[in-house]
Order: C-alpha cells, then sequence, then structure tokens
C-alpha cells in the first residue's frame, strides 16, 4: 500500500502508480472533506462563523 | 493477455511421458512426502482433499475390449502466463523471474480463493482443515517445507526447496550452473518408470529441451495461452485430444 | 417510550408492535452469528465450498448486494452531481429518495464486507490485501473501492443520523451534521467515482479469468467487457431495488412515503439503462459465443448442463431481462403500480440471477476435458450468513425508517392531526 | 501547566500525531503481519542434521533398496535407491509411505499387552515383557508336559527363507509340533510348478528384464506382482528401448488393469480360464511345429506320446494339446478370438527371448496349479528355460545351516503326529501349508491351543475370511507377534510386538522373481521409538525361556547374532558382491563366471559390509545347461510329471484310481492329470448367482497384512472409495442390465455373505463380471482405514484347487440387489 513495501520494489510499472496515485486521491478527497466538516464546525461552534462566511474555502461548495 | 519473452533464462519445466506412465501414484505418495501434505481422515473427498499433484484416468470411452485408459499426472502446470499470479489481491503467489515457476507464499495468503477460480488446472488446492498429522504423524515432517495453516491455499512449487538446497551447494562448490540431475522435484525422482524428465527447458543441455519438440509433445489446455511448462508426451491420438478441447474436425492429428 | 427519538411530525407504531418485528429479523441476524462464529472457528469446512466451488453462495451474494446498492451511487450521483442541471425538474422526487438510496447502499455494502470477512480463509490477514496490495489483481481494485466507498456511505449516512431527534440536541452533532450536509456533493462524487470502478471490477474479476471460458470476456478496449457490463447492470438494478424497497416499506407502514411520480421516475430510469444493458449483454453474449467459446474449441452448449442448464440464460436475458425492460419503459405499463413493481422485481432478479450465473456457472464447467462438472448446494452456514445479513438489512432499514427523518415527503404525504400534547400508542405527534 | 480538558485534548492529538510519525506504527503492523503467521496448532517441524541412510525395505518381500533421509533423529522421507540392483531407483506407494507405518502410533502397539475383557473387546494391559516372554513360556511347557505339544501352531507371514521365519520354524520343530502355516501365495505355485516340471526347490527366477516378449497371464506386472520396485523399474527399462527393441508385453486379463492398459496387447480371457488358452497357444506352438526342437527332443519328457516302463503307452503332452486345444475351442471356452490366440502364438514363436509368466494380480494369493503348469510349458516350448530371458533353474543362496535343532522326546512324538491342516497328507501331497483347511478343523473343537501369529494378519488376507476369524475364536491362547493393531491382533491374548520395519535388521533371502541370489539385510535407521521388541529376539528368549532341548536350540544371544551366522555362508562360498551395484545393471552382467569377489579379508568385514549395502548377490549365472538343470526322475523337463504320478499312486494306495482323482479334485481322466490341463472350475454358474466376482488388487492399494497408510488414501480415485463407500467395477451394458448406474448402491450377495457397495462404470471392466478392489473394508486399525469399504474376502467362496489343495479364489459367484 505503501511506497516502501516490497511489493512495490518487485514490481514497479505505470498500473501501480496510477493505481495507488488514484487511490490516494480519493483518500485525500475523503480526508479533505472530512477535514473540513470538522472545522467548519469546530469554527462555528466557536462562533467564529462569520470568519467562515468569508473564507474562500466555502467557495467550491457554494456552486450546488 | 501478456505475452512474456521467455526465450533466455532459466525456465524449468517437466516432460510426462503417459506411454510410460503406470498411474502407480508414487508421485503423489513422494510429492506429499516430500511436501508435508496434509493428510485427511477422509481423503476420498478429492473436492477438499490436498494434492499437489493429481492422477487422472482418463479412458478412449470405447467399449470392452476395445478400452483404453491412460493416466494422466498433473502436478502445477507453472505456467509461463499464470492465470493464478495477477488475480491474487495480496501477491501471495509469483512468478519467479528466474526459475519461471509459481511460488505460494502461505503466511501472506488470505485464502479469498480467486486463483482457485482462476486456474483451470485446478492445481491449486485450499486449506479447508486444519492440517492434521494426528497420532504422531507430525514426526515425520520435514523442517524444509513449512507446514500449512486451515485457510490458505497451496501449491505445487516443482519442490523449491530443492532447488534452494541445489543452489546452496552449487554456491558452496564456486559454481554457478546448476545440472540436470542435480535439481530434481521428488515425483521425477521418485517415478519408478522413469516417465517424468525435468530440467531447463531453454537449455539445449537438458533432455526436456529435445523432449518438448518431439510430435507426440502437447500441453494441457494450450488453447488458452496459459503456456504451461509442464510437457505430456502420448502416441496416442485419443489422449493428445483429450488434452484440449477441439470442435468436431479441428483436432489435427500431428504426427 | 422511545417517543422521543422519533422524528416530528411522522407517525410510528408502538413500540411493542415495532419489537416484535424486529424480533424477527434478530432471529436471522442470530443464525447468522452463530454461523460466522462456527466459520471462524472450525474454518470454512464448515460451508459446502470446495476446491472446484472455490466461491459459492456468498460470493453471489455478495455481487448482488453491491449490485444492488448501486442505487445509493446513482441516485447520490442524479441528485448531487447532475441533478442541479440536467434533472432539474425531478429534484425533489430524487431528494424524497436519496436518504433511503443511502440507507439501502451502506447496508448492502456493510453487509457485502462482512460476508467476504466470513469468506476469506484466514480473516485476520484480510488487511494483507491493503498492506501486501497487487494493483494488478481486480479484486485489489474491488476491496480498495468498496473499502473506501463504505467509508463514503457512513459520511453520507451520518448527516442522517444526526438529524435524529435527540441526536440533533446536542449543538455539536446538529453543526457537524448540517456541515456534513453541505458538502455531500463531495462524497457523492468521490462515491460516483468509486463505484464506477469497483463495480467494474467486480465484472472484470470474471471477465479476466482467461482460464475459464465460461467467464472470460476480454477483447474491449484494455478491459473485460464484463467490466462495462457489471456497472450498466448495476445502475439499472439499483434504483429498482430502491424502489421496491421503499414500495415495501410503504406496504409495511401503511404509509405513502414518497410521490407516485418518484416510482415512476426512478422506474423510467431504470428501465431504459435495463434496456440498454440488454442490447449490450446480448451483443456479449453472441459476441462471447462467436469468439471466445470457438476459440478455446468449446462450443455453446458445452456450458450448460444440468442442473445448470441454458434455462439460466433463457431466464436471465429472456424474462427477467426483456420482460421488466419492456414493462418500466412502456409509460402504459409503468403507470399500472402492480406492473410497475412487477418489472422492479423482475428486472432485480435478473441482475442476482447473472451474478449467479457469473459465479456458479464459471466455476461448475469443467475446462479439461476429462474433468467433471460439479454442482453445489450451500450448507446450512452459509444460508445464514445470507440471511443474516437479509435480517441485519432489514432491521437497519426499519430502524432507519422509525428513528430518523429518512423519507422527506413523509410529513407532507401522511399529515397527523395536533392532538395537543396527549401522546397516543400510536406513536409520536406533531409538537410544533 | 494546568491539566484541563483543553490541555488533555493537545496532549492527546500531540501524542497520536507524534507516535503516527514515528516508526512504531510500522512495527506494530509489521509485528501484526508476523502474528497473523502464528497457528499455534499448525506443527513446527524440528530442526536437525540431515542425513541420509541407505537400507532395504522390507514391507514385501520385494526388497527394494531405499534411502531415508533423517532430520535428526526423526525419519522425514524415503526414497528408492538407484544403486540397488533390486529395483534400482523406483519404490512401491507403500515403501514410500514407510514412514507413516512407523509413526502412526494409531495403528502401533506400543508395549506387550495381555488381554482384558472378551475376544474383540480391544481391552488391553500392558505388562511387562518378562512378564509376556514368561507367560508364554509357561503356556509352551504346560502344552508340551501334557504330552501334545502338536497344539502348538504358528502362522506365519515372513519370507519363507528369512531367518525369522526359519526360527519360528525352529521353535516348532524343538517344541514338537508340525503346525507351522504360512499364508497363502502364488510363489507357492510357482514353487510348486518348479517341482513338479524340473525337479528343482530352488526360488523362482524369472529373467524378465532380458526378455523380449513377455506374456503374463495375468500377473499384474505394473499393479504390484513380483518385487513392485523392480517390476517397475523394468517396465520403465522395457519402454525405454526404443520403437523397435522394446519388449513386447501381452497382457492376458479379464479386466483393463493398469497392466492391461499398458500391455502392447491385451487378451481378456473368461475368468479362470488362462490355462485354455496357454494350451490353445501351445496347441499353435507345435501344430505349427513352431516348439523348440533341441530342447524338446533331448531335455524334456512326455511331449510325444511315449512307453512307459511297464510298457504301458502314455499320452503325450503334444498330441493332448492338438487334440482338444484347437484355437476355436479355446475361443469357446475363453471367448478370446481363434485369430488371437493364433496371432500371440506366432508371435511368441517368433521372438527372440519370450518368457511366459502365471500369477494373478499382485501374486499375494496362490494361483491354479494346472493352469501354472500350462504357462510354464509354453516356456519349455520354446526351450526358455534356463536361457537368457527366461525361466532360469537357480539353485539356493549359500548361506550357512543353523547348528541342527535338538528334538527330545515330546519333540519327536509330536513331529509325527498329522499336521492339523492335512498338508502333506496323501489328499495334500504337494501342499506344504492349508490355511482354510486349518481354520475349517479349527472351527469344531480347537486341536490347537496355543497359536503363534506373525507378520500376518489372516483375518483380513485370506479368502473366507470370517471363516479363519470363526476359528481364531476357538482358539484358547493366541500370541500375536504383530506391531499393528490388525484384525488377527485384536484377536490375540497376548501381544508381543514387533518392530517395524525401519527399527529393526530384517533379511530377506532371494527377493521374488529375481534372477540372481540376492541377499538383502535391512538395518534398523531409527532407535525403536517405543516398547517393541524384534520378533526374532522375543522367540530366542522365549525359546531360552521354555528351556531344555528347546533353549539349547537357540544358542545366540539375540537375533543379529543367528543372522549372522547363517551369513558366515556366504563369506565360505567365495564370490559374489556385497558393494551397490555400478553403472551396469546386475542383470546385464549375467554370464557364467563374472562374479567378483570384492575379496574380503574376513567374514566380519563381509558383514560390515553387507550391512551397509543392504545386499549380496552374485552377478552370474550359467545359462543353458539343460543336462544338469532338472532334476525330475527322468532328468529332464516333464511334461508329464512323474511327480504327480507318484503321489497319485501313493494317494490311491488299495483304492480306486477314480475315486482318488476325485477326492484331489480332478475332473481329468488317464494321463491328462499328469499333464498341464484345463481343469473346467468346479462351482458353475448358478441361476441365483450370475455375476461372476473377481477381486482386484491395485499398486496403490495395499491389500497385504500391512494396512493401506494414509498417504496411498490419497491416491485412490473417489471411484474406487467414497467416504466409507467401496466401489466395484462393472462393465456398463452389465450394469444397465441390472438397472444399476454410476454411483449406485448396491448389496453384493454370494452364497458365503454379502457386502455393501457401490457400483463404478468402466469399459474395461469385463461383462458379466464384478471386479472389486481388495485392501479395505478394515475393522481394526485407525481412522484413516478402519470402516472404510468392504473386504471381498469376507464373501468369497472357497473352493480347493485340484491337486494343490491351495483356495481359488477367481471362481465365486455373486448376485447385484440394487437399494
Amino acid at each position: 500500500m505503501f511506497p516502501f513495501v516490497f511489493e512495490w520494489s518487485w514490481q514497479l510499472d505505470w498500473g501501480r502508480i496510477v493505481f495507488m496515485g488514484l487511490l490516494y486521491m480519493v483518500l485525500g478527497a475523503i480526508s479533505l472533506g472530512m477535514l473540513y466538516a470538522f472545522v467548519m464546525t469546530w469554527l462555528k461552534l466557536t462562533g467564529r462563523d462569520k470568519l467562515y462566511e468569508r473564507l474562500w474555502l466555502r467557495f467550491p461548495f457554494t456552486l450546488w | 493477455m501478456k505475452s512474456k519473452d521467455n526465450a533466455t533464462g532459466t525456465r524449468y519445466g517437466m516432460v510426462v511421458d503417459l506411454d510410460k506412465c503406470i498411474g502407480c501414484g508414487v508421485c503423489v505418495v513422494a510429492c506429499s512426502s516430500e511436501n508435508n501434505v496434509s493428510v485427511l481422515y477422509d481423503e476420498s473427498d478429492k473436492t477438499r482433499n490436498i494434492s499437489w499433484l493429481k492422477i487422472y484416468r482418463i479412458t478412449n470411452g470405447k467399449g470392452f475390449p476395445e478400452t483404453e485408459a491412460v493416466y494422466l499426472p498433473r502436478p502445477c502446470m507453472q505456467c509461463d502466463n499464470p492465470p493464478c499470479v495477477p488475480v491474487c489481491p495480496a501477491t501471495a503467489t509469483r512468478q519467479d523471474p528466474n526459475t519461471g515457476t509459481v511460488s505460494q507464499i502461505y503466511t501472506r495468503c488470505i485464502g479469498c480463493r480467486y486463483c482457485m477460480a482462476a486456474c483451470p488446472y485446478h492445481a491449486r488446492d485450499f486449506n479447508w482443515y486444519d492440517p492434521s498429522f494426528p497420532n504422531g504423524m507430525d514426526r515425520y515432517l520435514s523442517p524444509e517445507v513449512s507446514p500449512r495453516m486451515r485457510g490458505v491455499v497451496e501449491k505445487c512449487t516443482f519442490c523449491h526447496h530443492r532447488l534452494m538446497r541445489a543452489k546452496a551447494k552449487a554456491y558452496a562448490e564456486g559454481r554457478r550452473d546448476i545440472a540436470q540431475d542435480e535439481y530434481i522435484p521428488a515425483c521425477v525422482e521418485a517415478c519408478p518408470t522413469k516417465a517424468i524428465t525435468f530440467g531447463d527447458l531453454n537449455n539445449p543441455k537438458h533432455e526436456v529441451s529435445a523432449l518438448i519438440k518431439s510430435p507426440y509433445s502437447f500441453r494441457l489446455l494450450e488453447r488458452l495461452g496459459t503456456e504451461p511448462k509442464v510437457y505430456y508426451l502420448s502416441t496416442k491420438d485419443w489422449v493428445r485430444r483429450m488434452a484440449d478441447n477441439y470442435l468436431e474436425g479441428e483436432f489435427i492429428d500431428r504426427p | 417510550m422511545d417517543l422521543a427519538l422519533i422524528p416530528n411530525g411522522v407517525q410510528r407504531c408502538s413500540l411493542k408492535t415495532f419489537t416484535s418485528w424486529a424480533v424477527l429479523w434478530i432471529v436471522l441476524i442470530v443464525w447468522g452469528l452463530v454461523s460466522a462464529f462456527l466459520v471462524f472457528w472450525k474454518g470454512l469446512n464448515q460451508t459446502n465450498m470446495n476446491h472446484y466451488f472455490a466461491f459459492g453462495l456468498w460470493i453471489v451474494f455478495d455481487l448482488s448486494l453491491i449490485a444492488l446498492g448501486a442505487g445509493a451511487f446513482f441516485t447520490g450521483f442524479l441528485t448531487h452531481i447532475i441533478g442541479g442541471i440536467f434533472l432539474y425538474p425531478f429534484r425533489d422526487n430524487l431528494r424524497a429518495v436519496v436518504n433511503a438510496a443511502v440507507v439501502i447502499g451502506f447496508i448492502c455494502y456493510s453487509a457485502a464486507i462482512a460476508m467476504l470477512g466470513v469468506d476469506i480463509g484466514q480473516p485476520i490477514r484480510g488487511w494483507f490485501i491493503f498492506w501486501h496490495a497487487n494493483v494488478h489483481s481486480m479484486l485489489t481494485e474491488v476491496s480498495f473501492c468498496i473499502t473506501a466507498y463504505l467509508g463514503v456511505l457512513t459520511i453520507e449516512y451520518l448527516p442522517l443520523i444526526l438529524s435524529n431527534r435527540k441526536l440533533k440536541q446536542v449543538p455539536e452533532f446538529n453543526i457537524f451534521g448540517n456541515t456534513l450536509h453541505h458538502i455531500v456533493a463531495l462524497f457523492a462524487a468521490v462515491g460516483t467515482f468509486l463505484s464506477f470502478f469497483h463495480q467494474g471490477s467486480l465484472g472484470g474479476m470474471f471477465g479476466v479469468l482467461f482460464g475459464r471460458p465460461f467467464a472470460f470476456r476480454e477483447g474491449f478496449f484494455i478491459w473485460p467487457w464484463t467490466f462495462f457490463l457489471f456497472i450498466h447492470s448495476s445502475i439499472a438494478a439499483g434504483p429498482a431495488f430502491t424502489l421496491l424497497c421503499i414500495w415495501v416499506a410503504q406496504k409495511a407502514t401503511g404509509k405513502q412515503l414518497v410521490t407516485r411520480d418518484t416510482f415512476t421516475l426512478l422506474a423510467k430510469i431504470s428501465g431504459w439503462l435495463l434496456a440498454t444493458y440488454m442490447i449490450a449483454k446480448i451483443a456479449d453474449t453472441i459476441g462471447w459465443a462467436y469468439g471466445v467459446v470457438p476459440r478455446a474449441g468449446l462450443s455453446f452448449m458445452d456450458f450448460f448442463q444440468a442442473p445448470y442448464g441454458v434455462w439460466l440464460i433463457i431466464a436471465e436475458i429472456g424474462i427477467f431481462g426483456i420482460i421488466p425492460a419492456i414493462i418500466l419503459i412502456t409509460p402504459k405499463y409503468r403507470e399500472r403500480e402492480n406492473l410497475l413493481v412487477i418489472g422492479a422485481l423482475m428486472n432485480v432478479i435478473g441482475i442476482v440471477l447473472n451474478r449467479f450465473i457469473v459465479t456458479i456457472q464459471t466455476l461448475a464447467i469443467p475446462v479439461m476435458p476429462f474433468d467433471r462438472f460439479m454442482t453445489y448446494f450451500p450448507t446450512w452456514q452459509e444460508w445464514g450468513i445470507a440471511f443474516g445479513s437479509i435480517g441485519y438489512g432489514i432491521l437497519i432499514f426499519s430502524l432507519s425508517y422509525r428513528y430518523l427523518p429518512m423519507f422527506p415527503q413523509e410529513p407532507e404525504l401522511n399529515p397527523v392531526e395536533v392532538l395537543g400534547t396527549v401522546v397516543t400508542d400510536s406513536g409520536a405527534i406533531k409538537r410544533s | 501547566m494546568e491539566l484541563d480538558r483543553r490541555n488533555f485534548i493537545k496532549f492527546v492529538a500531540g501524542g497520536v500525531g507524534g507516535t503516527l510519525l514515528s516508526p512504531l506504527p510500522w512495527k506494530l503492523i509489521d509485528d501484526i503481519a508476523i502474528w497473523t503467521q502464528n497457528w499455534s496448532w499448525v506443527p513446527t517441524p524440528a530442526r536437525g542434521k540431515i542425513s541420509h541412510i541407505d537400507t532395504v525395505c522390507t514391507l514385501c518381500s520385494g526388497a527394494c533398496g531405499i534411502t531415508v533421509r533423517k532430520v535428526g533423529d526423526r525419519v522425514v522421507k524415503i526414497e528408492g535407491r538407484e544403486d540397488y540392483p533390486v529395483n534400482r531407483g523406483g519404490i512401491c506407494p507403500l515403501g514410500m509411505a514407510g514412514q507413516q507405518i512407523l509413526y502412526n502410533e494409531g495403528i502401533r502397539w506400543k508395549a506387550p499387552m495381555k488381554r482384558l475383557g472378551p475376544r474383540g473387546s480391544n481391552r488391553w494391559k500392558e505388562i511387562s515383557w518378562i512378564e509376556a516372554i514368561d507367560t508364554v513360556s509357561t503356556r509352551i511347557r504346560g502344552v508340551r508336559q501334557s504330552g501334545n505339544p502338536e497344539q502348538v501352531a504358528a502362522i506365519d507371514g515372513n519370507q519363507s527363507r528369512s531367518s525369522v521365519a526359519l526360527l519360528i520354524r525352529r521353535l516348532l520343530e524343538t517344541v514338537g509340533s508340525p503346525n507351522y502355516l504360512v499364508m497363502p501365495g502364488q510363489e507357492h505355485t510357482s514353487a510348486m510348478v518348479q517341482l513338479l516340471m524340473q525337479g528343482s526347490d530352488g526360488p523362482v527366477a524369472l529373467d524378465l528384464e532380458n526378455a523380449d516378449f513377455v506374456l503374463s497371464f495375468g500377473c499384474g506386472l505394473l499393479d504390484g506382482w513380483g518385487a513392485p520396485g523392480r517390476m517397475m523399474h523394468t517396465w520403465g527399462e522395457w519402454v525405454s528401448r526404443g520403437p523397435k527393441e522394446r519388449t513386447f508385453v501381452v497382457q492376458i486379463d479379464p479386466r483393463a488393469s493398469d497392466t492391461a492398459m499398458k500391455a502392447d496387447l491385451w487378451l481378456a480371457p473368461l475368468p479362470g480360464t488362462e490355462a485354455a488358452l496357454a494350451l490353445g497357444i501351445a496347441h499353435v506352438l507345435v501344430k505349427e511345429k513352431l516348439y523348440h526342437k533341441e530342447f524338446i527332443e533331448g531335455h524334456s519328457l512326455g511331449f510325444d506320446d511315449w512307453t512307459g516302463q511297464k510298457g504301458i503307452t502314455h499320452r503325450g503332452f503334444s498330441s493332448l494339446v492338438l487334440e482338444k486345444y484347437a484355437p476355436r475351442d479355446v475361443e469357446n471356452i475363453t471367448g478370446v478370438k481363434a485369430e488371437l490366440i493364433i496371432r500371440v502364438a506366432r508371435k511368441f514363436a517368433a521372438a527372440r527371448a519370450p518368457i511366459a509368466v502365471a500369477g494373478r494380480g499382485k501374486g499375494l494369493l496362490p494361483g491354479g496349479l494346472y493352469e501354472h503348469m500350462a504357462v510354464h510349458a509354453l516356456n519349455a516350448l520354446r526351450g526358455r528355460i534356463n536361457k537368457r530371458g527366461g525361466a532360469l533353474v537357480a539353485g539356493n543362496l549359500p548361506l550357512s545351516d543353523w547348528p541342527e535343532a535338538e528334538r527330545d522326546s515330546a519333540a519327536r512324538d509330536g513331529l509325527e503326529r498329522t499336521r492339523v491342516d492335512g498338508a502333506g497328507t496323501p489328499h495334500y501331497p504337494f501342499a506344504r501349508s492349508l490355511i482354510h483347511r486349518f481354520s475349517e478343523s479349527i472351527r469344531t473343537g480347537s486341536p490347537i491351543d496355543t497359536l503363534f501369529i506373525c507378520s500376518a494378519n489372516p483375518i483380513h488376507t485370506v479368502p473366507d475370511s470370517r471363516g479363519i476369524e470363526e476359528a481364531l475364536k476357538a482358539v484358547p491362547f493366541i500370541v500375536s507377534l504383530s506391531p499393528f493393531k490388525d484384525e488377527t491382533s485384536l484377536m490375540a491374548d497376548m501381544i508381543l510386538p514387533d518392530h517395524t520395519h525401519l527399527e529393526k535388521m530384517t533379511d530377506i533371502v532371494w527377493p521374488t522373481g529375481i534372477q540372481y541370489p540376492l541377499y538383502a539385510l535391512s538395518r534398523p535407521v531409527v532407535r525403536p521409538i517405543y516398547g517393541t521388541r524384534h520378533s526374532g529376539d522375543v522367540i530366542i528368549s522365549l525359546a531360552k525361556k521354555i528351556g531344555g532341548s528347546v533353549a539349547r536350540s537357540f544358542p545366540w544371544k539375540n537375533f543379529e547374532e543367528a543372522v549372522k551366522q547363517r551369513a558366515k555362508g556366504l563369506y565360505d562360498a567365495g564370490g559374489g558382491e556385497s558393494s551397490p551395484e555400478g553403472s551396469v545393471p546386475v542383470w546385464k552382467r549375467l554370464a557364467k563366471g563374472q562374479s567378483q569377489s570384492k575379496g574380503h579379508s574376513s567374514f566380519q568385514s563381509l558383514w560390515e559390509d553387507i550391512k551397509t549395502s543392504g545386499c549380496w548377490y552374485i552377478p552370474s549365472h550359467s545359462f543353458g545347461r539343460w543336462t544338469e538343470a532338472f532334476q525330475t526322475p527322468s532328468g529332464k523337463f516333464e511334461f508329464y510329471s512323474s511327480a504327480i504320478e507318484a503321489a497319485v499312486k501313493n494317494s490311491s494306495k488299495g483304492g480306486s484310481l477314480d475315486t482318488t482323482l476325485q477326492e484331489l479334485g480332478i475332473r481329468a481322466r488317464g494321463d491328462e492329470v499328469y499333464m498341464p490341463h484345463y481343469e473346467k472350475p468346479g462351482s458353475g454358474a448358478d441361476k441365483g448367482y450370475p455375476l461372476h466376482l473377481l477381486p482386484i488388487e491395485l499398486i496403490n492399494l495395499a491389500s497385504g497384512w500391512i494396512g493401506n497408510p494414509p498417504f496411498l488414501n490419497k491416491t485412490l480415485f473417489d471411484y474406487q472409495l467414497k467416504g466409507s463407500d467401496l466401489f466395484i467395477e462393472m462393465n456398463p451394458k452389465t450394469a444397465a442390465e441390472y438397472g444399476l448406474s454410476e454411483g449406485s448402491r448396491i448389496i453384493l450377495r454370494s452364497r458365503r455373505g454379502e457386502l455393501r457397495a457401490r457400483t463404478h462404470l468402466f469399459d474395461g471392466a469385463m461383462p458379466g463380471v464384478v471386479f472389486i478392489p481388495v485392501g479395505l473394508g478394515h475393522t481394526a486399525y485407525d481412522r484413516y482405514l478402519k470402516g472404510k469399504g468392504a473386504n471381498p474376502y469376507e464373501i468369497i467362496e472357497r473352493v480347493e484347487d485340484p491337486l494343490s489343495g491351495q483356495p481359488i479364489w477367481w471362481n465365486t459367484r455373486v448376485k447385484v440387489v440394487k437399494i
């Protein structure tokens, strides 16, 4: 799963790089989404949601 | 389908002369004994028992007394293009690029059995039960081959440990090459009629490389493109026809 | 007793009635747990699987559950990704079912993964798929994707859980749920991506088996055709299954939970997808019969021997394929509720049959000419796991329905009389 | 810093983050991965020094050379020895699985045992060797004192020339009992044929390797016949000679056995008609004058019509076969096409070195005497006796005799009494031992008080095994020397367990069928793992304990000393080789005067050599020499056996010849009686029992006294044994007649009993015949064997073979009832 496990040294090809790349992207997207949710929750709970209103962070999610 | 360039390098393979094979089962016993294969109380359950090498009896289907029967020992075909290797999700099976043999890492295997579904030869066996060496029979187990645990797939390795043994010996003697007789699997060694020949298919010095050029040689299910490294010899047409599926009129008798 | 948990504005049966309903499914779950325990303790010899039938009932169930769970990603995809623009007129219809679709998806995927956990010979090494991943294996892709997707489904499920009346009172939960809800489109997108690949890989799992001429379907681009067939069939069956579940829920509760035109919409989507899938499937079958099969030196009928006769494929394509497709795409039929439901049911059966045939037929057929044709019947332990997962699904669905505002249209469609603060046996009342 | 909630959370978060960045998680995951490999109930084989020990497999009298691979003190693998003269590499599956016999404590007796509870209840008490020997010797002393020493008997399954067998015989002799029984076998029939036709009592020696045409009358050449390792190797040798030179094998077998399927030609005569087929071939040889003139005219008796001493004209063998066995007539008897018979006969005649061999299956059971004679007559017709690639006339090995056994008066008295089985009496003139007669006479009030059973399991391996079991129940005291918990030892009162083959020294004197003198000696490769004791040592200490003349007849310290004393003769004889054979196999070197002694300076050094190599052999044979070869009264090969004539005369003393012949079970009359001829089997077809039952033996199913080891179960097909069901083989046509299909459950019923089985349809099975594998159906041993399959011997009808008196086992009629 990680570049340092020895399967990678056994067989490192494009298939592996593409597959793992996509996987990391997906995992990254999920983690970032969750991180966003946690952070926003925290901001709102601490009453700093006005700050959040102005944040560019909100941008991608205002499309819908 | 991938095709590999195997023109060079070592490719261990086997040639089984079906005209010589008498179906005595010594190879099966030798294999089981050499490789610590567990024995169930009910070995008649052929869908569950473990036999790296399985003998099939095939008949020409003719009535008495025109009947002919031939025994066909089937180890792992050690395919050059193995269907089992790419499917394993946990990299528990692998084709050794230096020998062409397909290995199985028992302690890595998660027991998903996908490789068994992939193998058309049924050369892979799953441990449905805990390994059983009851009544003190664990005393005959060989330390050269680790016994397998329940829930993993196992298969013929062309007695890989014997290759290791031969390599170690050659290394100790300062050689790089292993002679034909130095490394042979247990079944080949045990065959009382010398029906099985083993060696490097790419090495012209090894007998097998000549035998596979015989007009009587064939492989099992060649049409699937698995490129098995186990060859068979038979002078009987119907046996060669039985080795693969052919449509009406498709089988051309070569010799 | 549990009134405080029941969503606002809806009516639920008494706890007693619900408990007796739940007990039925708990029994199935216990059966499943006992089976799972036996399998973990004694090993896979508790099943009737063998060297020939390396895969059995569980894989059939897994494939079917994952196909049927596709309603979640597909509805999410329709609702959150393209719903805003292309399907704007149906926005409300989709919103009405998306919660249910997510719950069904969650159930299907969690059950499938649990079942896979039982199915592997070394459950404690299950994580080796991730640790020692062989990326060239379709099964690796499946495992990665369904695991990740289960995570996504959980995240999608979370806002719904957190909107439970009691949980909502906790500000952290409320805000967190809302925040998640805001960005649900992200997860829907990720889910769509993951589902596309694992639905396909599940098909690919069989399509790449070049040692098994029944399953082998290579030759389309770089992938086996089954990769796309599986995606296609799963999105055809997913909405139909969601429809069926909601319809059953309506019958069971005696309430209308979504508007009638929602059903029509789902049926329409499902029907057209099924119809196009059938074209692809028939093309696939013909291509296989004239390509792969003769190349392997076999003829079509070699693959169909009793009891897995040619009737299977007739049933799959003809009876449970073409007929439901016709029913669902014809407005006249689709308008009649009983036909609509039968059509959806047949659609679902057809896909399950497909998964059955792909799994079992592939393994039953001897490839070596001198080998034997095998048959297989599961043990009670195998049935136990399968039925246990059904029981689990129904229980989760029932619990979700009872305690969560799963159907946004329900309060409108079933207005509850305001009875002041009187609490009746029949459930909660709207307080506001 | 104050530890409030906030700080605590910070601390935890920091800790988690820090840990994740450290190598710790990876190390832990790695450890978990390793932990998953840890299945405590999967054995870990102990390591140790790997060593290889050369020895000889003594599981049968084939004596194959084996190499035992050991790890530390443990045997882990058995392999064939390429350098051993008998097998040159190949061994049979049973020998290969030998470690399962050694280590399976489920089938072994671990110490002397005394029976508690009733017979067969399998309740035992462990006793000391001292107590065991004391009890048995006291009992024997008692029997001797009562004046009936013949009440001590023994059933012995050891090779008849081996030292253990000789010790047991010697014990009975010195005690004073003639009742020494051996397990029946084909070797006895072959030996009888040699005696009757050649007058020789040497071992059967077949130069198969040098033959270029083998006419096998039912011998399972590849099914475990003879020395199995040698036969399989020889077969590989035959085939490898290339298409032109390869040995042509004709197999005569009612079933497509492994041998038949590998043979170049397969003839399928009706069961029990092999003699007619042989004589049909003889007919062609005689009619077409294809016989060997020099041999027939100069060295045979009774080929042409001749005039005997009293001027009586005797009919010759030639006129007998010409009259009675024309191919058409033989076709009527055997069902084999006349053209085929003629073809085979001509091929046999045209071959450079043909040989005809008789014996069915593995040869564990006796054959028909006249049938064997008929087959051997073919060898004589072509002058194939004592010729390269033929049937050799061999002398015995030059082993020393032990000092004469001392017989006291009680012993002398006892030895004069008749044998319980009647062997050697005028009624059974040529039989040495008749186990079925023994069991019959015991069943009605046992004349035997104490019975020793060694290396034999008659309850399982002899036709009409139920009869044996009944008989043993009547014996007051049974001592079993078996190392295994077999059916027979479970019937015993006292177990004096032997070592298994890998734990002891055993000699095999002239392994079955080898064509040159060979003495095989195995050595213990592991120290005995249980409290067992070598049977030879047990016999010696028993004799010592009995005392008197018996004790004096056993002067040796232990078994090895006794063996060594015998082997001394090998040294004294000079010549011979005791090292493993070189690159040229012995059978290629066979010629007069080829023997090279390695020049041992002393017997001791020769003995050490034999112990290491496991063999001593003389790679020479003087072929030809027909003038000296035959020890018959006529000095010639006798088609007309004067020994039979004498025996019949002796038997009919005073009475009519006709009655005598009837008593002897011979149907033929006149001169035919003394010549090979076809005897129509006594028990004919019966309306109620329409099918013929033939037991078959498989190379991968042990059917002798040793139970099938688990590894061999692996090699059985699931249409031979499935679960606990045995499968019979049947032709699909026959099966259809009885409404049976593959796997049908049936009851197989003979007049003797019934057994349950399932059917396997096999095109290679002769229609009208039911074939049933032998070796299963154990009621003893462990879970690997017990209760699996059925034992055909239980329902086999015992009919006596004419003249030899041995039980015929291929003549049972059965019916099949579908359940």
